[in-house]
């Protein structure tokens, strides 16, 4: 039953832990650029209001991929949290992506296809390093599972340091930061104005900002499994690198989407060299 | 160090006008702009060039609906001048390399700058 | 083969503060065609001699343009006095001199904000910005006005610095210096910033001369032209050498700018001690007669106002030449071949104002 | 739900520049920037009429203009407000009496609020904003109204048929 | 017995008939009832033997052996005829070596070349067997009215129906004799047929670029032909007496080291027919031929018999370097084909280089040969079979409505052909999806992997190789779903005839993942099972999960309804410029312009050019190398 | 070399604090020149419309006949002409800037002027005795 409880318990804390999460995010964002910043509820004010518009829409069949999309996400976090196989988590998750992107296409508005693009470039720089991040940790912990990666006693990251910064690199993807955040941003002046989101507005575009905070447990969740046999270390790594990502937003500019894909690339290069060491020591060892 | 700049204007047919520019060009004067004034029922046409401050003026004098031929192969980047001269003065300007066709500057009113408004100004805002 | 991908890119456009229109033909991301129209801010000003008289006319000079408002105050009334023959007194050039510079540094360091928010970089633009501040609160408390000083006219200034905040502005420079300088570093060394920069929208000296560029643009294509070696205002007294970089890309325009914001605070350090005493302005009177391509030295460029005065209170003519709209040509020249995500960069490598452009 | 009001504390702002002299543009962008801070009330630029509560304006509108400010004020969901910067933006200002100056936002789309000035100050747009709110406020109060009005209708209809 | 020896002859017999049936409806009446015929054989087949494992059957041997080897011959000098016709030399030389090879093998070993049973059948053979009695049969119903078609869009061409499909039913015939043969010499004879059917239906047009492509793939199969042969001639060398061109007793032989060589070979073989790289070529030149030619063919049935003949020598490579290295041709081809794919804008040219990319993929598995990676790499071929037929003749009815197989051109298909965009949603789906098919058999393989040695190669190529097939696909599928404006419904008014085989197909692709635990547990595991001992088996609650992502994807359209009445329409953003609803706007210069929203191809830096060479010199070395291991290890 | 060249900056503002002027809990910065909007004072004006000549704008209007002062809000540019050119001193420019409205205001003012009873060389006295 675990799992059932690990499940549910994603499904309604993670929007609250997601969207404070966002709220502490704009915070300090703000301390590093010397202002005050907007209150810390801030991201439930916003999703609130993005309720309370008018339901305005390019076409309707938008409305259906963003909620596939919020779906999708929402079920891989919480198979994740039920301990599920990592894979088909990874899996899971491209396919709310998926969506999302259909759902830019879907408007036929050239700032969204755009936006469309480059999510899927994105797509395909961070996707090979998630599945070495998988197959990392289940060279580590003999088990796909989140159930046996996190009771494994042995310290994943002692092993897996090189994964762990390729990880790291593709977080910056995902969260949607600088220098990487090419498709759409959390700042307001973009290339193509808002990318994939351009055309979502009122309650979609509030459900595309839940399935960010989804999204954002689920990947700090992700980063806790490096350091799961030690909670404690565990949960100080996964503020320490969301910090380190905040800093990194706030210290470089975007860069193209040539550099986007060719970090991605590297990253899971850098992931690949660590495993193809830890998989001769562990042969050499047997 | 410091330059003192001097200016000159000169009267130039309409004939003359890519001979003369040309010339200009040669000595290796840049193209500053190309401006025109309405001088009642006449346009004079400011081509004015300059090498190292030094600032020169070409003054072709044209009747409103007088075609003057585009300078803009000799330098590349007078078709925003003389597009100008055509959406706001009516000028007809005679192959430019980029012709934005009267859409370069939208106006409310057609060749606001143009002879034949004098005598129509009203006043719209009452 | 790739597909091309046609987009709107602007008027309204969150990378633009001001409102330009693209074409833009993309094959991927990369430009192939890109035919830039203007006419979104074109107001009609120059006609306004007709209502205003020549000494009103500054005020409408002034809005030309709400960056470089000064400039455009200073060139008209320099225009005008040039006709009628006016001396202005010394110490009227030398604050003349201060407010341009100060508006330059206002002016460079909202550029570098624009410049940094355009390539991504959101804490860059708000320290840039925030920096600025301390500039235009230099010229609220010296003319009253943040951003339109209205403190030009015609035969002179209309107010005085006292020796006290000469002073303090004094005193304020160094560790404003230090600050910019800091800034500088960010644009100049940062690596993320170089490599979008660098090697972006080359433009060749020989290009930009004959293009016509103006400003930062020519300058950083190697073209030492800066209409401040005219010796205009107090600039003859000061001396001057325009600040020049060789590269012609992004990044050069981006360095000239910026080594520019030193020249300045250097400009007015030295304008503040060398202050001479003395009136604000001498009395003008009848109507100019005669025309006169006036030329100032503008952040973005040298501007021209071409004055023509019929010896009544309304001139003939005015006509104003922006920088901006001398280097759209270059610009033209620079956007195929980039990428998408360098259009606005490129775009605001320039400096564009398309207010002034179109008047 | 009449009592929800997060529009309140999360307006959005889109910005135009409809043919101003930079002056209340830049303005504008300095509530951002640190020494203003405007994201203190939530405020965002979102630079994209979908996702924009507030409508900024500066300048008054030009030829090319008019139709490029009616575009975005459609394209904007409701309830949404357009706040005026600038005296170019109320009447035209200086440009009043241009020809290509249309002369006042209010010529072409409802405008709700006017800020005053040349250039309009930071602490100004601010306070413009502020009005703008319980202006926004209270067309969301009629819009939810209106939809209760609809369904309270629809409901009706129902139960007689 | 009955049945396998049906499958065989009833479609030569068909065959022959349609050769002389003229008139289109009754062809297709022919072809439908020969279709039912052949998919109710294949049904029935699966409920024969599906709990049977292997049965094997003695076959009347010595007449028909000597029949093919005249068909063969008669074959050589068909094509020594066409080769000298086109002065297309290579091909020549390379039918004449074959002839003369068989030729050799016939006088040296006549007396000893039998196979104990000549005919057999198994769980693998069955699920082939479906593959081609189902998706073949309709695919050659759709034909039918595709070709009339085609030849009112192409008058230019001559019409050559009658033929056309002789050569298709003979090439269902062929392909059911290749995967019932346990004779190594009957493979062989099946093998070349389909080269031959191929080539012939490449060429249908007769344009000269059709007649060059023709050759192309005729020459690199007849090489694959030649390696073949050598290997039936080692095989028969080493084992004289027993003959050992039975493929059961091949497999089943302890000294790996010995069949190792010639399992090489025809594992090359296998390479050219599956087009993997450097053989790439020809698959993507096939594409001038008609689509279902296209469709039956060059993805869903012959190019699978190359990898058939991988999978099942599977055991062999297993734990070999040679498998190895030809595991990695395969990881290879899958890397670079995928990437290529992202460049291209033709349809059907995506479809080709996605088949090669998981004709490699499966190629990778069967290299390897882990029994969990063999259990991949058969619900590879299924899926890809259900769900590339589906596509292909999705592509094919999109371009006679519409006028092109650009998938630019397929931008607002859900509004013009709202069915067949669904249908091509779910084609799609299938292919790179998570639930469908074909991203749990790459699931499997990276779990598969991870534990072989130096597996991480294979895992790394997989991480890459799937994240570009994701942009691939995503963006075709958005065209499709894209809702453009005033456009015209098209849909109607095209034949109802080709719909029904498009909507079985369809139903197959969610068939096959809804029921897919079945088609494991009752075909592949037994036979994995039956070879390896152990069976490779799919975690009960991971199935549960993925049944409920299925359910979940089957219900989410229905939200559809929720959103009708509230939403107010509005524009697309176009930068404040006021536009038409296609998107037109006022641009620079005075030009009224469209907004064009196309797709990314990144040509600098997957394009076909750029990559092709080095990969394609990356498999040759691997070939090469597979072969000296191969030798070392002898 | 430059990788993180903003650091600096970032720890700067985050151990100094925001930067941010608190507004509108702190009122706004001002200047001794800071032209915010024009007070018209109708007890001394004197109609005698040079404010009016004067305004580049036309935002102030002069009935004489009537009394009436006006100034449209929403044309002034805040220049301060009119205050430099009042000979009477009955305008001045206020440091703080005129609120936001929800329509156009026009001030109307009467004046409230007496003209003293007193011969007309008087004012000139005073003036010179100033
Ligand atoms: S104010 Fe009236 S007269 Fe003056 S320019 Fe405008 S419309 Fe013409
Ligand atoms: S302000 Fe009045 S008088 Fe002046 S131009 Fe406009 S309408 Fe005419
Ligand atoms: S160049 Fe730009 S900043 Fe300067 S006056 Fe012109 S518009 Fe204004
Ligand atoms: S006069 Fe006022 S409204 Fe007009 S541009 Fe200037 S500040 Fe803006
Ligand atoms: S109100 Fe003044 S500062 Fe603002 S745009 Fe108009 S003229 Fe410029
Ligand atoms: S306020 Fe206007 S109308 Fe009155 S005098 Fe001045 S310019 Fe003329
Ligand atoms: S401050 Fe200037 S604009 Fe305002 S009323 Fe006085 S003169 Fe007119
Ligand atoms: S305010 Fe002053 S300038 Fe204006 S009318 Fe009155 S006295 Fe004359």
């Amino acid at each position: 039953m675990n799992w059932l409880i690990g499940a549910v318990l994603f499904l309604i804390l993670a929007p609250i832990g997601g969207g404070l999460i966002a709220g502490i995010d704009r915070k300090i964002t703000a301390r590093m650029q010397g202002r005050v910043g907007p209150p810390l509820l801030q991201p439930f004010y916003d999703v609130g209001k993005l309720f309370e518009k008018e339901r305005a829409v390019v076409t309707t069949a938008q409305n259906f991929y963003v909620l596939a999309y919020l779906i999708f996400i929402a079920l891989s976090g919480a198979l994740f949290f039920a301990g599920g196989d990592l894979l088909l988590i990874v899996f899971a998750f491209t396919l709310a992506h998926v969506f999302l992107v259909l759902g830019a296409y879907a408007v036929h508005s050239p700032y969204s296809h755009i936006g469309a693009e480059r999510e899927l470039i994105q797509v395909m720089a961070y996707e090979p390093m998630i599945i070495l991040a998988a197959v990392g940790l289940y060279m580590v912990s003999g088990s796909f599972y989140v159930t046996d990666i996190v009771t494994t006693t042995v310290p994943a990251i002692l092993y897996l340091p090189g994964v762990f910064l390729g990880f790291v690199v593709i977080l910056t993807i995902k969260l949607r930061k600088s220098p990487f955040d090419i498709s759409t941003s959390h700042h307001a002046h973009q290339e193509i104005v808002k990318g994939i989101t351009t055309e979502f507005s009122g309650s979609t575009l509030a459900q595309v900002e839940i399935a960010h905070w989804y999204e954002n447990v689920f990947l700090l969740g992700f980063v806790f499994l490096f350091f799961a046999w030690n909670p404690v270390l565990g949960i100080i790594a996964v503020a320490v690198t969301y910090l380190a990502e905040i800093f990194v937003d706030n210290v470089t500019a975007r860069a193209r989407w040539q550099a986007a894909l060719k970090s991605g690339w590297l990253a899971t290069l850098l992931g690949i060299v660590n495993l193809a060491i830890l998989s001769y020591m562990m042969l050499g060892g047997a | 160090m410091t330059v003192n700049e001097e200016q000159t204007t000169i009267g130039v047919a309409l004939e003359d006008l890519t001979r003369e520019v040309k010339a200009l060009q040669t000595d290796g004067y840049r193209l500053v702009q190309i401006g025109c004034t309405d001088t009642g029922g006449a346009y004079e046409v400011n081509y004015s060039f300059d090498r190292g401050y030094q600032y020169r003026n070409l003054r072709l004098t044209v009747g409103p609906e007088t075609e003057v031929p585009s300078i803009s192969d000799i330098y590349w980047g007078a078709f925003v001048y003389e597009n100008e001269m055509h959406d706001l003065f009516g000028i007809p300007v005679n192959g430019i390399n980029i012709d934005f066709k009267g859409t370069f500057i939208k106006t409310a009113e057609k060749y606001p700058f143009s002879v034949t408004r004098r005598g129509g100004d009203q006043c719209r805002n009452a | 083969m790739p597909e091309r991908i046609i987009v709107p890119f602007g008027p309204q456009h969150p990378v633009l503060p001001e409102p330009i229109h693209l074409d833009l033909v993309l094959e991927d991301e990369t430009v192939v065609e890109a035919v830039p129209s203007i006419g979104y801010i074109h107001r009609g000003l120059e006609r306004l001699i007709e209502k205003r008289e020549y000494t009103e006319y500054v005020y409408v000079a002034e809005r030309i343009c709400g960056i470089c408002s000064f400039m455009h105050a200073l060139c008209y009334s320099q225009g005008i006095e040039e006709i009628m023959k006016i001396e202005v007194p010394d110490r009227a050039h030398y604050l003349r001199t201060i407010w341009s510079e100060c508006s330059r540094l206002h002016s460079h360091l909202l550029w570098l904000g624009l410049f940094a928010d355009s390539m991504g970089f959101e804490n860059l633009f708000m320290r840039s910005w925030q920096l600025r501040e301390s500039v235009l609160d230099v010229l609220e408390d010296t003319t009253g006005g943040r951003v339109i000083q209205g403190t030009c006219k015609v035969g002179g200034v209309r107010r005085d610095i006292g020796a006290e905040k000469l002073a303090e502005m004094h005193r304020a420079l160094d560790p404003f210096e230090a600050q910019c300088r800091d800034l500088g570093d960010v644009f100049l060394n940062d690596e993320t910033v170089k490599y979008r920069l660098q090697g972006l929208g080359v433009i060749s000296k020989d290009e930009a001369y004959a293009l016509g560029a103006a400003g930062p643009t020519a300058r950083g294509s190697g073209v030492a032209m800066d209409h401040r070696e005219t010796g205009y205002a107090a600039y003859g007294d000061l001396g001057f050498k325009p600040v020049v970089e060789t590269a012609g890309d992004c990044y050069a325009r981006c360095a000239v700018r910026v080594k520019e914001v030193y020249a300045s605070i250097d400009l007015i350090r030295r304008a503040i001690s060398e202050m001479p005493e003395g009136s604000l302005d001498v009395k003008v009177k009848g109507a100019p007669d005669g025309e006169y391509f006036s030329r100032v030295e503008q952040p973005r460029g040298e501007v021209v106002h071409y004055l023509r005065g019929n010896g009544t209170k309304h001139l003939a003519r005015a006509r104003i030449r922006t920088p901006t709209l001398a280097n759209i040509p270059p610009l033209v020249k620079m956007l195929p071949g980039a990428q998408l995500a360098d259009v606005p960069v490129v775009v605001l490598s320039i400096d564009p104002c398309i207010s002034c452009t179109e008047r | 739900m009449s009592t929800m009001a997060f529009l309140k504390r999360s307006p959005w702002i889109l910005h135009y520049d409809a043919s101003s002299c930079n002056g209340c543009d830049i303005e504008v962008l300095a509530c951002l920037t640190p020494l203003y801070d405007v994201e203190r009330f939530g405020i965002i630029n979102t630079g994209n009429p979908k996702h924009a509560d507030i409508l900024m304006i500066t300048g008054g509108i030009n030829e090319l203009n008019r139709a490029v400010v009616r575009n975005l004020y459609e394209q904007m969901p409701e309830p949404k407000v357009v706040v005026a910067i600038g005296i170019c933006a109320a009447t035209g200002g200086i440009f009043r009496e241009c020809y290509n100056i249309a002369g006042g936002v209010d010529k072409i789309i409802p405008v709700d609020v006017y800020v005053p000035g040349c250039a309009a100050r930071p602490e100004m747009i601010i306070d413009g904003v502020v009005t703008a709110l319980s202006i926004l406020e209270e067309k969301r109060a009629k819009m939810t109204g209106a939809a209760q009005i609809k369904d309270d209708a629809r409901q009706a209809a129902g139960e007689t048929t | 017995m009955q049945t396998l020896l049906f499958l065989i002859v009833f479609p030569i017999l068909v065959a022959c008939l349609l050769l002389f049936v003229k008139r289109t409806t009754l062809r297709y009446a022919v072809v439908t009832l020969s279709a039912l015929a052949i998919g109710g054989a294949s049904i029935y087949l699966l409920m024969r033997y599906a709990f049977e494992g292997a049965v094997y059957f003695a076959a009347p041997s010595e007449a028909v052996g000597l029949a093919m080897v005249i068909i063969e011959m008669g074959l050589a000098l068909f094509i020594i005829y066409m080769g000298a016709k086109f002065r297309n030399y290579l091909a020549i030389l390379l039918a004449a070596i074959q002839a003369v090879l068989v030729v050799y093998l016939e006088m040296t070993f006549s007396g000893s070349l039998h196979a104990a049973n000549n005919l057999f059948i198994d769980q693998f053979s069955i699920i082939m067997a479906l593959i081609i009695g189902l998706i073949g049969s309709l695919i050659a119903v759709y034909s039918v009215r595709y070709m009339e078609t085609y030849h009112r869009h192409h008058p230019e061409v001559r019409d050559r129906q009658t033929f056309f499909f002789f050569v298709i039913f003979a090439f269902l015939a062929a392909m059911f004799g290749l995967v019932f043969s346990n004779n190594l010499m009957w493979i062989f004879f099946f093998w070349e047929i389909t080269t031959i059917s191929s080539f012939l239906l490449i060429g249908y047009s007769e344009t000269e670029e059709a007649t060059k492509n023709a050759f192309r793939a005729l020459v690199m199969n007849l090489l694959g032909g030649v390696a073949f042969i050598v290997a039936i001639i080692l095989l028969a060398a080493t084992e004289p007496t027993s003959g050992g061109i039975d493929l059961a007793r091949v497999l089943a032989s302890g000294d790996t080291a010995i069949v190792l060589i010639p399992a090489v070979l025809i594992g090359f073989a296998g390479i050219t027919k599956a087009a993997l790289m450097p053989f790439s070529s020809w698959l993507l030149g096939a594409m001038v031929a008609p689509t279902p030619v296209s469709a039956l063919l060059h993805s869903s049935t012959m190019v699978k018999a190359g990898v058939y003949i991988l999978v099942r020598f599977s055991p062999v490579f297993a734990g070999t370097f040679a498998g190895f290295s030809i595991g990695l041709v395969g990881g290879v081809t899958f890397l670079v084909a995928s990437a290529i794919a992202i460049s291209r804008s033709d349809a059907k040219s995506v479809l080709a280089y996605s088949t090669i990319a998981n004709l490699g993929l499966i190629a990778a598995c069967a290299g390897v040969g882990t029994y969990m990676l063999v259990w991949a790499a058969i619900l590879l071929i299924v899926f890809h079979a259900v769900a590339k037929a589906l596509l292909f003749l999705g592509t094919g009815v999109i371009e006679q409505r519409t006028g092109s197989r650009n998938i630019e051109d397929m931008e607002g298909l859900i509004v013009r052909m709202p069915k067949m965009a669904v249908m091509m949603f779910i084609g799609i789906a299938g292919m790179f999806l998570a639930p469908f098919g074909m991203l749990i058999s790459k699931w499997a393989a990276i779990e598969a992997f991870v534990q072989v040695p130096f597996g991480l190669v294979f895992i790394a190529i997989l991480a890459y190789g799937s994240a570009v097939t994701v942009f691939f696909w995503a963006k075709w599928m958005g065209k499709l779903v894209t809702v453009t404006r005033n456009t015209e419904r098209v849909e109607k008014g095209f034949f109802k005839e080709p719909w029904a085989p498009l909507y079985i197909i369809t139903g197959l692709v969610i068939a096959a993942v809804l029921l897919f635990p079945v088609i494991s547990s009752a075909l592949i595991e037994p036979y994995v099972l039956a070879i390896y001992g152990v069976t490779a088996l799919m975690e009960q609650a991971n199935v549960a999960i993925m049944l409920l992502m299925m359910a979940l994807l089957l219900v989410l359209p229905v939200s559809f309804l929720l959103f009708k009445r509230t939403a107010r329409h509005l524009p697309a953003y176009m930068g404040g410029r006021p536009s038409t609803p296609d998107l037109q706007f006022a641009g620079s210069l005075g030009l009224t312009r469209e907004a064009q929203t196309r797709n990314y191809y990144l040509t600098e830096y997957f394009g076909e050019a750029k990559l092709f060479r080095p990969g394609a010199a990356v498999c040759i070395v691997l070939i090469l190398v597979s072969w000296v291991l191969a030798g070392v290890a002898l | 070399m430059g990788i993180f060249q903003m650091t600096k900056t970032v720890l700067r503002n985050l151990a100094g604090g925001p930067a941010t002027r608190q507004y509108p809990a702190v009122p706004a910065r001002t200047g001794p020149l800071t032209r915010g909007h024009v007070v018209f004072d109708p007890a001394t004006c004197r109609s005698c419309s040079l404010c009016s000549k004067r305004c580049p704008c036309e935002a102030i209007r002069l009935d004489k006949e009537a009394k009436v002062w006006e100034i449209d809000r929403m044309r002034c540019i805040a220049c301060g002409d009119c205050v430099e050119s009042c000979p009477f001193g009955s305008l001045a420019m206020e440091p703080e800037y005129f609120s936001p409205v929800v329509e156009h205001v026009v001030e109307r003012y009467t004046i409230t002027y007496v003209k003293p009873e007193k011969p007309a060389k008087k004012p000139a006295d005073e003036s010179a005795g100033a």
